[in-house]
């Protein structure tokens, strides 16, 4: 599997995302500067965690317009999977790629913690390693994770099986206590239709490592790698 | 030169000089200075720039080794870890800003730390943070925790680099003085440290970061000035913090400086242009020229001295090497970044400033730097407090004591805190907050660094050279609690008026105390920061000499945590008690008694302590540890228990020792390990002459206390995670 | 040109800032406040002199930009 | 009774914000733009009825909580 990561201003999680895509797949991805109009030919694109542009104004805003990402939306249009974590997932509502929208927190603070997603569809190249109902354990880091959409955006989401991820408890229950930042459904990751792109808030990179975070996050690498090979 | 402003007496009182200062800078200037000139004394004269009270007494302290660098001097040390690798770290104090403005002040501080670290060459890993706020119930304290919190984590966060330790207490002394010092820990290699020297006359001075405006003017001296009601009034401009600016800052420095292009670089933080000029100058033995119109600024009509001295952060000054000029326009032009030449370096060992073709500022570097005010203060030594007999100490019943010991502000879980930074980007960080030092993998090898901040003011009021000691000691402790070897240490001394005959005696009691327990651990200095004048109305701060502490692990999977992870488990309790109880936790919070001598320090104790455990950690028959401090053996196992979900039995406390003592005591170089079986741990200890005692075995679910009741983890968790989102709410 | 910008979450999404303060307001004593919603105002200094230009603008910079058009409207109004 | 709350930053204090906002307008080709301030804007909805107190009462919010007056300046105006 060939893999591209896209880097914008005030990106910071790209090395630990290629650090679990090169664990996962022994290929080293590229690093595509986001002022570059060009994406070299890959299996998939990734947009990594941090703030890019200190995520002024609009996590995301900023960066949505870079010239990297109208190469990425073009690609995404034929088919080249993309995958959003943290602020790449803000980067892909902005630029319309997912429905929706992140806001500020429900409590109005960063959070950084372990949390505990359940896997709603493994039926996807970013989930086939994992069962329907799974529960893992991967940490969340972020400021504006506050997932919205309208009520029929939602229903359509929710009927087509196109949430991806819920925060729920260790045992699989959804409870507003165990949501960390006040995602309407709990939902912590969504597919497109095609289910061809994913965003997801929580980083799963940073649980592909058995002596630092626990290998919870490995599976969504794995899955990727057979998929994509 | 431009005509001669008038400068009274009053204009020099309100910079800060004292007439026999204001002399002397007559003495050096040869003629009245210009108004610009005379900010520029201010600023380089004060007491955050000069160290002029604290001077004499920083040169006592050990600052040499086999593996350090760079000792203090530079903007900050750095210590050889291998591989042909340095850790480069220091602490730096953002107190009076974070009072005024808490969430810029605390961010700017963090920013400010970061550049000190980056400045050298070094990539920044972690970031940690020691905090002190006034009594909970005052009315402005829970405003400045809300604050500082956001502001550290806002900036931390942004930037991408992990907080991953710290402490923070809470007590009415801090009530009109907050403490925030922030510290960076960084990597560069071994072999390609910068420094601040200028050197080569005919070298291009460049500017580069963000645009100058008139941020934070007078922010050192503020610094260094006692506050009273009214200078809250009045508000200086205070600086903001710009993470994303920073995050460019830093990857465009880091990239130039892997090009051979850099002749000397030092980041503009207090006093911004004037000291980072003054000190690459007087560092190289050289002179300055700077063009003022060639700054970058987002303001118009700014002045000479408006622009010397503004605070505007993440800026940085270069010295590159001839021709280099056009590599850092490319590189910061790229990073969407200002890149000014606005001067050279000269012979002339003067500092010259022009503006719209008019020099306003010729002042000789050297005098001004080497003839700064130098004050060896009068001090008194603190009186002596008695000893307290555990014997005399109110008896509570331990588990009674314990469950509200573990909801004190002091003793309560800062986890509120610590779920507000960032501290796992970059997966490196092995050991999260919640543990006794943080420890955070050196990339590409098997190695990692643990980290961490302490410091007991009450056992510093009590017995300042005790409390220096105990300091340092505890660092050491936390960080081969870990298992890793302690190598150096960063220090913030934070107290009130050193002007205060028995305020300097605190700062000399506490200094002696550190270097005695660096000389003694083999554990130097090779950073620091003094932040004086910590004190409102005549009130000052308890007497809090931070300590930030480095250690190296070889391999990192040979960590160990403090968490009991399985039921059947030896406790083995390392070192000896004896039942202090004076200026302990218990004795304050439980029987309301702030008194008494701390608990002494006996360093050849803690060194064969500290290495015997650390031996056992390596040689992996030592499944957890915690070193014991605040609330001694019962808060330890309470702490252990509630980090990996399981509890223990405890025997009953030894006849001999007064049961509060026994349970509560603070006796110093102490550890409790939990292992398989304690048969080679006494053995070991016997061998080591370590006093050595099995106390219990771990059980789940609850902690029992032989004889006197048991608390479920459950109820415990409550309390400890309880009291802090609770009094935030 | 002065142009202003006040950018607002439509009606129907919730805004958890503006809620909070609320919560914040009670707690500091304030009753009676009902309803707090929160959002963004900029002021931006523009080249353009001609009114009807720059507002329109300032228009396609909302659109493209400054507002979030899935939860957010916009308001625009051009100064002197 | 409605109350709409303007909060800037004073003048001279640095817009981190608007300064990427219009680096970021220019980026996407919208010229002349010289300079971009962000301040947040607040809509409350008051029990209140009586103008004069409903002002003076939304002047205390912003000096205790809404405004950071050490940064930022605020302006209010009372509505119906
Ligand atoms: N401000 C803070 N930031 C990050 N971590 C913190 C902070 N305050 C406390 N902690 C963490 O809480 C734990 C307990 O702190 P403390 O009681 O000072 O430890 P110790 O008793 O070992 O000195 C430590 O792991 C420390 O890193
Ligand atoms: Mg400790």
């Amino acid at each position: 599997m060939r893999a591209a990561v896209v880097s914008f201003p005030g990106s910071n999680r790209e090395r630990d995302i290629v650090m679990a895509l090169e664990r996962a797949s022994g290929k080293k991805p590229v690093v595509v500067w986001h002022g570059e109009a060009e994406i070299p030919d890959c299996d998939l694109i990734v947009l990594p965690g941090g703030f890019s542009y200190g995520d002024y104004l609009r996590a995301g805003a900023m960066a949505a317009h870079s010239p990297a990402m109208k190469e990425l939306k073009r690609k995404a249009a034929q088919g080249v999977p993309v995958l959003g974590v943290c602020n790449g997932f803000q980067i892909l509502t902005e630029a319309g790629l997912l429905p929706g929208a992140l806001m500020r927190n429900a409590s109005l603070k960063f959070v950084c913690r372990q949390v505990h997603l359940r896997v709603e569809e493994s039926q996807s190249l970013f989930t086939n390693a994992y069962e329907k109902g799974q529960v893992i354990r991967v940490p969340v880091a972020h400021a504006d994770g506050n997932y919205t959409a309208d009520p029929e955006t939602l229903k359509h989401m929710e009927d087509r099986g196109l949430v991806a991820f819920r925060y729920v408890t260790a045992d699989g229950r959804t409870d507003p206590a165990t949501n960390p930042n006040g995602s309407i459904h709990a939902i912590a990751g969504i597919f497109n239709e095609t289910k061809t792109v994913l965003g997801l808030m929580p980083h799963p990179e940073d649980a592909t490592d058995p002596d630092a975070g626990g290998m919870d996050g490995f599976g969504m690498f794995k899955s990727l790698v057979d998929a994509l090979h | 030169m431009i005509p001669n402003a008038k400068i009274t007496d009053a204009v020099v009182k309100e910079h800060g000089l004292t007439a026999d200062e204001y002399a002397l800078l007559l003495k050096i200037m040869d003629r009245e200075p210009t108004l610009a000139e005379l900010g520029i004394f201010s600023v380089m004269w004060s007491e955050h720039c000069s160290y002029k009270s604290s001077r004499v007494w920083l040169k006592t302290f050990p600052v040499s080794g086999p593996k350090v660098l760079q000792g203090p001097g530079e903007n900050a040390g750095a210590v050889d870890i291998g591989d042909g690798l340095a850790a480069v770290f220091k602490i730096e104090s953002h107190n009076h800003p974070s009072f005024i403005e808490p969430y810029q002040g605390a961010a700017t501080g963090v920013g400010g730390i970061l550049r000190d670290v980056f400045t050298m060459g070094a990539r920044p890993i972690a970031n940690l943070n020691a905090l002190r706020f006034g009594d909970p119930s005052h009315p402005k304290t829970k405003h400045l925790v809300s604050g500082v919190v956001a502001g550290i984590g806002g900036y931390g966060n942004c930037i991408g680099v992990p907080t991953v330790a710290g402490e923070t207490n809470f007590h009415p002394s801090y009530n009109g003085n907050i403490l925030v010092n922030a510290m960076t820990v960084g990597l560069a290699r071994a072999d390609r440290i910068f420094k601040a020297a200028a050197r080569g006359p005919g070298n291009r001075v460049l500017y580069v970061g963000a645009k100058t405006g008139r941020d934070g003017i007078h922010g050192a001296t503020m610094a260094s000035a006692e506050f009273t009601e009214e200078s809250e009034a009045k508000r200086p401009t205070v600086q903001v913090g710009d993470p994303f600016t920073e995050k460019l800052l830093l990857e465009a420095c880091l990239e130039l400086m892997a090009e051979d292009a850099i002749v000397a670089i030092q980041d503009m933080g207090a006093a911004g242009l004037t000291s980072s000029s003054v000190e690459m100058a007087a560092r190289g033995g050289l002179g300055i020229e700077l063009d003022l119109d060639r700054v970058p600024v987002r303001e118009t009509g700014m002045t000479a001295y408006e622009i010397m001295l503004s605070e505007s952060q993440e800026r940085m000054l270069l010295v590159v090497k001839p021709g280099a000029e056009t590599i850092a326009e490319r590189i910061f032009a790229k990073w969407e970044l200002d890149c000014a030449d606005i001067g050279v370096v000269t012979e002339t060992g003067h500092l010259v400033v022009s503006k719209n073709g008019v020099v306003e500022i010729d002042i000789p570097v050297a005098p001004l730097v080497d003839q700064a005010p130098l004050y060896r203060r009068p001090y008194v030594a603190s009186p002596k407090r008695v000893e307290i007999k555990a014997a005399n100490v109110k008896v509570v019943d331990p588990v009674h004591a314990l469950k509200r010991l573990m909801g004190t502000p002091d003793q309560a879980s800062k986890r509120w805190i610590w779920d507000q930074y960032d501290h796992l980007v970059g997966n490196d960080t092995i050991q999260t907050p919640g543990g006794d030092a943080a420890v955070v993998r050196v990339r590409d090898t098997r190695k990692a660094l643990a980290m961490v901040v302490d410091c007991t003011p009450r056992y510093c009021v009590a017995d300042p050279k005790t409390g220096g000691m105990q300091a340092v000691a505890e660092t050491w402790r936390n960080l081969t609690a870990v298992g890793a070897e302690p190598i150096a240490i960063t220090d913030n001394l934070n107290f009130g008026n050193p002007e205060r005959p028995e305020i300097m005696g605190q700062i000399v009691g506490c200094v002696e105390g550190m270097s005695e327990a660096c000389r003694a651990l083999d554990y130097p200095v090779i950073s620091g920061n003094v932040s004086l004048y910590n004190e409102t109305n005549g009130q000052a701060i308890m007497p809090t000499p931070v300590v930030g502490g480095v250690g190296l692990l070889d391999e990192y999977t040979k960590t160990v945590g403090i968490g009991l992870r399985q039921p059947g488990q030896a406790l083995v309790l390392l070192g000896e008690t004896k039942g202090w109880l004076g200026a302990s936790i218990y004795l304050r919070d439980i029987a309301g008694w702030e008194e008494g001598a701390p608990p002494p320090v006996d360093l050849a104790a803690e060194r064969r302590n500290g290495d015997l455990v650390r031996r056992l950690i390596r040689e992996g028959k030592v499944l957890a540890c915690h070193d014991l401090s605040d609330g001694g053996l019962l808060v330890a196992v309470a702490e252990m228990a509630l980090a990996g979900g399981v509890g223990a039995r405890l025997d009953a406390s030894p006849a001999g020792i007064p049961a509060a003592g026994w349970w509560f005591g603070e006796d110093q170089a102490r550890y409790l390990v939990a292992a398989a079986s304690a048969e080679p741990i006494l053995a070991a200890a016997t061998a080591a002459g370590v006093p050595a005692r099995v106390v219990g075995t771990t059980e789940a679910d609850s902690l029992t206390l032989a004889g006197s009741g048991a608390i479920s983890l459950d109820e415990l968790r409550g309390i400890h995670e309880g009291w802090l989102p609770g009094y935030m709410s | 040109m002065k142009a202003t910008v006040h950018v607002t979450l439509k009606p129907g999404v919730l805004d958890p800032q503006g809620q909070a303060i609320g919560h914040a307001l009670s707690g500091l004593g304030f009753a009676g406040v009902t309803s707090v919603r929160m959002g963004k105002f900029l002021e931006l200094d523009l080249a353009e002199t001609d009114r009807a230009k720059a507002e329109a603008q300032v228009k396609a910079m909302c659109e493209k930009l400054l507002a979030n058009t899935v939860i957010e409207s916009y308001r625009v109004e051009i100064g002197s």
